[in-house]
């Protein structure tokens, strides 16, 4: 008999890339979401095609209703973005290898040119955070000027997702080494994390216990892990407060 | 009629026809499929060769290299700076095109060369920094005129010289064949 | 210093390189017809492939937020929060965020342009007869028949017009924003005015609060300033240090801060005042004493059910007021909005005083008045405009010049803005995007965008010290256009004489460093510098100048007491069974349309992208027969809307709210022709202080058939249980 | 030649009678059947040529134009979406994939039992195999985002160190399906070589050479056919597992997947019936269309085997039903709340009339008509039960897929599934399906020939007094 700890122990990852998501401040503002969309550049779909669920943000932001009027509430806003899983439901359904786990960083990867558009991965997600490149949408001149040019930009029949901005971890990384000195927490952070007006997201070494990470995680005591208890050992953490 | 014309292919001399006719089809296409893939030509024959005979470090006009991921191209003011002081530039033709470029104020266009793939992040400063020298890649550009790759950069390349680098070091190993270290 | 900018020339290049084969060709294979064009010189804190950074201002909305810009090769790639910037702190709003698709618009006014009024198509004209032109306006007309009409950001234009208008006698710029409209700056002013005998910008401490009482301020979403707000929230909130503090929002539609607040009440529109004198009163009661004359004429009971609140509820909040420290209670947005709005924000006020919290943290101070500022300014209240709207209907200006400002959009249909422009002779646009009012002018003569601009923008709240942000160019202008200043002046120097001598600068960083340089000998800054181009040099870099005390100043409570407050009733204009509620749509607000990524933002509260929707109570769509994208029409006294149901749980089942933001009928083709625009309903009624009384509308529904679907990041399934078949 | 003799009591039966009723008592000269056979390809009336130009034209716009089209502009001319990210490319990849079933179960399975009443149509059956997987092979390559990639999924040699995920199911799927297409095919060709040497011998021109290429210079010798008895035996118990395994593995796809609705361990035989159910039906419509529009086909396809196809398809609806309620069951009882909420979506949500036909399709018809031994061997009763059955399977599939990818773990995201440019891809797919069909029939005889002797030869009438019966010889 396996007990749930050695589950955990067995599987390969602790996590190296962490996030935690304070609910009770955030107060759904979107910033997050297009200074993703800018960092990463992600495009936009129009009308029609974002209100048939093609909207390509790799983080949204949820939210439910609790009761009725008047008493009816509004249940704390809840970013959801890619958890980069420890043991990702993702990752072993791709048939090409597309989206694999990156041994170096402890992210799942989604190597676009890799992928063929099966779309298996995404149907896999339980957080349902991937989007697919349903088409070449059209970022007329001169909008492409904006691009980041450490970004790959996509095109239709790919698959994409939140990367925890890892153009930003390799640029931090490549940085520190080059002044011989190791990445320092606070460093650098993601697009969404340094927009996030009321500091809600906070993005950092999990496996550091000193980072600002863990110790809002000790802080802050028992957050959530979201469907943690399909083993997939997400790497973001929620506190709904209150 | 048509019979006929059928007939008269059938017979060896319209095999030939006919294979000469698939034959010039085929070559136009594959030409003009080939044509898809030729560079434009460099507006200044640039002869390495002769710079790097002169004693000139790489560095010095791709700085880029050792500072960041693009090694880049020199501005036309660096080119400037040592040409206006030598008399050929005045008289060659080769250097027509450099000298109109800085009179008229625009940019010379260069074709890029040694190029990869825009799904590849690649950094030259890393390289650098772990040791590679230049024409390792780039090849020896004491020996060339106009640059010209040495090889073809894809994949494989990258990879055979990350597994040799990494060797047994089994860390180093899992960064340098991860795919998030080029593709994002 | 342009020419300075000039030699910089970090932008010469087309930055083409990798990064635009990878625009080019997507995940495919490299082109192999890539060209690279080098520097003609390369700056020399340039790289290829290594980004600069450079500080500058945000001017998506008057807050005066600081940015760095990162760019590449000349081009802008990304903005971030300026980390120094006192007043955000290094983080930004979606607004904020979304600028460079602004600078990047495929549908900016690149040239400029001659045009028949109202005619899309145009004729392009040089920058020296566009000079010209606006030299022989300054010259040939009166003073006095000439007008500025300019937007809430760009102070510096704002202090270069006020300076020609000083010495040359034309009238004083007039400043107007939508925002300053839905937010009630007025209107709050006013009644700080009245109450403390001094005008100015009253700060919330949020950050130091333990229990926030709003009524109507949606301080989260677009109101005064936003980002800092937030973090104040997130202050209020912060479990970690200190007890989790409440927030409690009087609203009669849930905003995003209702949704964040601890309580929502819903209380019946208009009786705002009623509610906080009642909680006062109930208060000081509880604290025993001598009731005060302002809190004597208050009647707790009939307040309770006039405003269908329960009394206990009031009770409860009066206990926290009468017991704990740090409560504070905030007035703005659609309560002042409101006939009886400057009695709300008064009462609200007042409602500090029983908390005592003036000047205490967690309570009401005076924003700091920027760095070169001498007293408050603030932007016109609707009243003011609607006169001003008068004149130029009357035929009394001859030209008109418009910059920052899209009043044919913000302004309410029933001022009839552009039926006035016709008695204009010659109406001259800056606008840097083909916006309503530049269809509507003679001229458009277009503005940088603001990320290749230079200017300041004084921080008029949410920083504890006085700050002066500034802005300076990150990258060279895309298109053919000059900044206004320029223009002024050069055209001020064409017209000659005073117009000469009130503008005698080379360019506009001439103008700049004149009205920076007095800061050199201000003491308390963050940075300080002997000679001007060293301070110059600081004040681009650090993206401006603030002082590093806390320069808050505490109001003059002493007489608060003994004012006689009163709660008239709100009246509401025109007929119909339903409260009229236009809100700010927080991610577009007046000119966030023609920004596609903000267009497919969903918006907080209700998760709609790309369009405009009327939000109903269920229960109400239910009494009408309405589902879910029904399109209905909307009939007030000043106009008519047609718009697609959004059933909305969080609303008054006898109010209906819709967001501001689209509407447009120019701007560009993201913008253009997309939803409606909630001003066109709004009448032109007025609280005392001379805000708009846009909360204060009745309005009637009629089914039209129609049905329109809205795109929604929510699922109606998942989230409402909309088609997924009777429960269990 | 050990003997096996059925007793038919004759109340009234005479010999007449029988050989009315069963082919294989109602043998004709071997010439004559032959030419019947070649007479029935080489027949071929104005309307065979109408529909066929409808269908090339169909096929034309609706399979390679469309699909030129959805190749061009990105998958979002199909209705595919988040959350239901796989949409009818792979409802109709599973339901090809079922029909090309029926074909080997028929033939390799009924072959092993020695069903004699199979001989007619086991070639019917096997073309619709192979003809079935093409088209499921066009769907799932329709489905790819970057099709012109495909060829990732391969395992050949590169310098890049990347091979196929060999954990995932989609590579198992493409290995087991190619498999699949290359043994099917083998097995459709093996008992085509003698009757392409019959057709050799009795054509001329370019079908002389068509038949001679084919026919591998099978002269029937002694040896020849021993070693193609030996291949076929071979073949025909190997198939067997890889069928199954086929549409074990297709299930998987599924099952294992995190998904509510999905993650079930009955999957794989619940698809493997299902596919039979849907094959089945597809088979009795084949035939039924061969039977009435084909010269001579009456003589062949007889009401005795609508009658024990009709049987079979019983049998395997009542299994279907049983699998069914089995996958119900378990998850009904046993599972999270997501599954509840998916299991009520699919009987209560928007689409849940497709749940109710899908019962009534795949149960309710065919339990109500094919007890009855009359109806079941009415041809046109069973091409609507096969037709309706065929519906419903479809339908149980797209609710496996679409609909139940519109419900996850995040309700957020549910959404609906509305078809877009899948629906002329799959009704292209339907027309190149008939089209290669008829361009068979024309081209390789339907009925195999050699079979239907050998069956014939084997079955003689008896005399026990005045009882005639009949004995089947052991031919082996």
């Amino acid at each position: 008999m396996i007990r749930p700890e050695e589950i955990k122990m067995s599987a390969e990852e602790t996590g190296k890339w962490g996030m935690v998501m304070d609910q009770d401040i955030c107060t759904g503002c979107q910033a997050c979401v297009v200074a993703c969309a800018m960092e990463n550049n992600i495009t936009f779909v129009g009308e029609e095609d974002s209100g048939y669920g093609r909207s390509m943000h790799w983080i949204r932001i949820e939210r439910f209703w609790e009761g009725e009027y008047p008493e009816v509430k509004m249940t704390p806003n809840q970013p959801m973005l890619c958890q980069q899983c420890g043991s990702a439901t993702c990752e072993p359904v791709c048939p090409a290898f597309a989206t694999v786990h990156s041994q170096a960083e402890q992210l799942n990867l989604q190597v676009y040119n890799r992928c063929v558009g099966t779309r298996y991965c995404a149907n896999n997600c339980p957080y349902q955070v991937r989007s697919f490149n349903w088409r070449d949408y059209e970022r007329p001149e001169p909008l492409s000027n904006q691009f980041n040019p450490d970004v790959t930009v996509r095109r239709r029949g790919v698959m994409e997702k939140c990367t925890f901005c890892i153009q930003r971890i390799h640029k931090a990384q490549d940085k520190a080494k080059s002044e011989g000195r190791e990445v320092v927490d606070g460093e650098f952070t993601t697009a969404c994390a340094q927009a996030c007006p009321a500091s809600a997201i906070t993005f950092g070494r999990v496996d550091d216990p000193e980072s600002l990470v863990s110790q809002l995680a000790k802080k802050r005591g028992h957050g959530i892990k979201h469907l943690e208890e399909l083993g997939t050992l997400p790497n973001v953490t929620y506190f709904k407060g209150g | 009629m048509i019979k006929r014309l059928f007939d008269w292919l059938r017979q060896p001399l319209g095999l030939i026809a006919v294979g000469i006719t698939l034959l010039a089809v085929f070559s136009v296409a594959a030409y003009g499929i080939s044509l898809t893939q030729q560079a434009p030509e460099q507006p200044v024959q640039f002869p390495h060769q002769t710079h790097v005979a002169f004693g000139i470090q790489c560095l010095y006009c791709h700085p880029g290299a050792a500072k960041g991921p693009s090694a880049g191209i020199p501005a036309q003011a660096k080119c400037w700076a040592c040409h206006n002081q030598i008399a050929k530039t005045e008289t060659s033709l080769l250097l027509a095109p450099l000298k109109q470029a800085v009179i008229s104020g625009k940019p010379l266009e260069w074709v890029p060369v040694a190029q990869v793939p825009d799904f590849v992040q690649f950094n030259h400063r890393a390289h650098i920094a772990a040791g590679q020298n230049c024409e390792n890649c780039h090849g020896d550009m004491s020996k060339q005129n106009v640059a010209e790759n040495p090889q073809v950069f894809n994949m494989g390349f990258c990879l055979d010289c990350h597994k040799q680098v990494a060797g047994d070091d089994h860390e180093k190993l899992v960064k340098l064949v991860d795919c998030g270290t080029c593709h994002y | 210093m342009t020419d300075n900018f000039s030699r910089r020339d970090f932008l010469k290049l087309a930055g083409v390189g990798a990064a635009t084969s990878a625009i080019l060709t997507g995940c495919g294979p490299a082109s192999r017809y890539v060209k690279r064009e080098p520097y003609m010189e390369m700056p020399e804190y340039t790289y290829n492939g290594l980004s600069t950074y450079y500080a500058t201002t945000c001017r998506e909305c008057a807050a005066g937020c600081g940015l760095v810009v990162r760019t590449s090769q000349g081009r802008a790639i990304k903005t971030e929060g300026n980390a120094n910037h006192p007043l955000n702190l290094g983080k930004t709003c979606a607004r904020g965020q979304a600028t460079l698709h602004g600078l990047y618009n495929p549908d900016r006014v690149t040239d400029p342009i001659q045009r028949k009024r109202g005619n899309a198509s145009a004729t392009a004209v040089d920058w020296d007869s566009a000079t010209q032109t606006v030299a022989d306006a300054l010259k040939n007309n009166k003073p006095s028949e000439i007008a500025f009409l300019l937007g809430t950001t760009s102070d510096h234009l704002f202090d270069l017009v006020a300076d020609l208008s000083a010495q040359t006698g034309i009238n004083p710029p007039v400043r107007f924003g939508a925002l300053s409209m839905f937010e009630s700056r007025a209107t709050l002013a006013k009644a700080a005015e009245n109450l403390f005998g001094e005008s100015g910008m009253p700060f919330f401490d949020l950050g130091g609060a333990q229990a926030v009482f709003s009524f109507g301020a949606n301080f989260l979403e677009t109101w005064l300033s936003p980002v800092s707000y937030t973090r104040g929230f997130a202050g209020l909130r912060e479990a970690l240090t200190k007890k989790r503090g409440t927030l409690v929002q009087f609203e009669s539609r849930m905003s995003s801060t209702a949704g964040k607040a601890d309580e929502w009440i819903p209380l019946v529109p208009g009786t705002e005042a009623l509610v906080a004198l009642a909680i006062g009163r109930l208060a000081l009661e509880l604290r025993g004493g001598p009731l005060p004359r302002a809190f004597s004429d208050i009647d707790p009971k009939s307040a309770a059910s006039k405003s269908g609140i329960k009394l206990e509820t009031l009770e409860r909040y009066a206990e926290m007021f009468a017991n704990s420290a740090g409560v504070l209670a905030i007035p703005g947005g659609a309560a002042l909005g409101q006939t009886n709005g400057l009695a709300v924000a008064e009462a609200v006020l007042t409602l500090n005083a029983v908390a005592d919290n003036f000047g205490k943290p967690g309570g009401v101070f005076f924003s700091p008045l920027a760095p070169n500022q001498a007293m408050y300014q603030r932007s016109a209240s609707v009243k003011e405009m609607q006169d001003f709207t008068k004149k130029l209907a009357d035929g009394k200006i001859k030209v008109l010049f418009v910059h920052g400002v899209n009043p044919v959009f913000e302004l309410p249909a029933a001022l009839e803005f552009k039926k006035a422009l016709e008695g204009v002779e010659q109406v001259i646009s800056f606008s840097t995007f083909p916006d309503e009012t530049a269809l509507e002018s003679d001229y458009v003569f277009p503005d940088h965008h603001s990320l290749e601009s230079w200017g300041y923008q004084r921080v008029a709240t949410g920083s504890n010290q006085s700050a002066l942000s500034g802005s300076q160019p990150v990258v060279s202008p895309f298109y053919n256009t000059r900044a206004t200043a320029d223009v002024l002046i050069a055209a001020a120097q064409l017209a000659g004489g005073k117009f000469a001598a009130a503008l005698p600068f080379k360019d506009e960083v001439e103008f700049l460093q004149s009205k920076i340089a007095p800061l050199m000998s201000q003491s308390g800054g963050f940075f300080s510098a002997a000679d001007l181009p060293t301070f110059m040099a600081y004040f681009q870099q650090y993206g401006g100048w603030w002082q590093t005390a806390d320069s808050r100043t505490v109001p003059n409570t002493a007489d608060i007491f003994n004012r006689s407050l009163k709660a008239p009733e709100a009246e509401f204009a025109g007929e119909g069974e339903f409260f009229f509620m236009p809100f700010v749509s927080p991610t577009l607000a007046e000119a966030g349309a023609n920004k596609p990524w903000l267009q497919e933002l969903p918006d907080p509260t209700t998760t709609v992208m790309w369009n405009t929707w009327v939000e109903i109570n269920p229960e109400t769509a239910h009494e009408l027969g309405l589902e879910d994208d029904d399109v209905v029409k909307i009939i007030s006294e000043a106009g008519e809307l047609e718009l697609p149901v959004y059933r909305y749980p969080a609303i008054r089942p006898d109010t209906i709210a819709i967001p501001f933001g689209q509407g447009h009928t120019a701007y560009g083709r993201y913008a253009e022709g997309r939803g409606a625009n909630p001003t066109d309903l709004l009448g032109g009624h007025f609280n005392e202080a001379g805000d708009l009384a846009f909360a204060g509308m009745k309005v009637k529904i009629e089914k039209t058939g129609r049905k329109q679907p809205l795109s929604r990041l929510e699922s109606l399934m998942g989230v409402y249980g909309v088609g997924l078949g009777e429960e269990h | 030649m050990a003997e096996n003799t059925n007793i038919v009591h004759t109340h009234h039966n005479t010999e007449a009678h029988f050989r009315e009723k069963h082919l294989m008592l109602d043998p004709l000269p071997r010439g004559q059947m032959n030419d019947m056979v070649m007479e029935s390809m080489h027949t071929t009336s104005w309307k065979f040529w109408v529909v066929f130009a409808i269908l090339s034209v169909i096929v034309a716009y609706s399979l390679f134009y469309s699909w030129g089209v959805m190749i061009a502009e990105g998958l979002g001319v199909a209705g595919v979406n988040r959350p239901s990210y796989w949409g009818i490319f792979l409802v109709n990849t599973v339901f090809w994939i079922g029909i090309s079933h029926a074909g080997t179960f028929i033939s390799a399975i009924l072959r092993v039992f020695k069903a004699e009443f199979r001989r007619p149509f086991t070639r019917a059956a096997e073309l619709m195999t192979t003809f079935g997987l093409v088209q499921a092979g066009f769907s799932v390559f329709m489905h790819m985002g970057r099709v012109w990639l495909a060829y990732w999924l391969m395992p050949y040699a590169n310098q890049r160190m990347l091979w196929p995920n060999l954990h995932s199911p989609l590579t198992w799927d493409l290995l087991a399906i190619t498999t699949y297409l290359l043994s099917s095919t083998m097995y459709l060709f093996l008992p085509l070589i003698p009757d392409l040497a019959m057709a050799r011998d009795r054509s001329t021109g370019w079908r002389k050479t068509f038949y001679k290429t084919l026919a591998l210079g099978f002269r029937g010798t002694e040896g020849e056919w021993a070693h193609l008895r030996n291949a076929m035996n071979i073949f025909a118990f190997a198939i067997i597992p890889v069928m199954f395994s086929v549409h074990t593995i297709v299930s998987w796809d599924f099952a294992a997947a995190t998904r509510p609705g999905w993650n079930s361990s009955i999957f794989g035989p619940y698809f493997v019936i299902g596919a039979l159910h849907s094959g089945m039906g597809a088979v009795i419509m084949v035939l039924a269309v061969v039977r009435a529009t084909m010269k001579n086909m009456k003589y062949f396809i007889r009401p005795e085997h609508f009658d024990a196809i009709g049987k079979l398809m019983l049998i395997i609806s009542m299994a279907w039903a049983y699998f069914f309620f089995n996958d119900y069951m378990v998850q009904w009882y046993g599972g999270d709340k997501w599954t509840h909420q998916l299991l009520h979506f699919h009987e209560a949500g928007p689409m849940g009339w497709m749940w109710f036909a899908m019962l009534f399709f795949n149960i309710a018809v065919p339990w109500a008509v094919l007890w009855n031994q009359k109806w079941r061997s009415t041809p046109w009763i069973v091409f609507i039960v096969g037709f309706f059955i065929n519906i419903g399977m479809w339908f149980e599939r797209y609710i496996i897929v679409p609909i139940s990818l519109s419900i996850n773990r995040m309700p957020f995201t549910w959404r609906l599934y509305e078809p877009g440019i899948e629906i002329p891809l799959g009704i292209g797919t339907l027309a190149f399906f008939i089209l290669l069909y008829m361009g068979a029939s024309k081209l390789v005889p339907l009925i195999p020939v050699w079979e239907v002797e050998e069956g014939q030869m084997a079955h003689e009438f008896k005399k026990f007094g005045r009882e005639t019966v009949v004995s089947v010889s052991e031919l082996e």
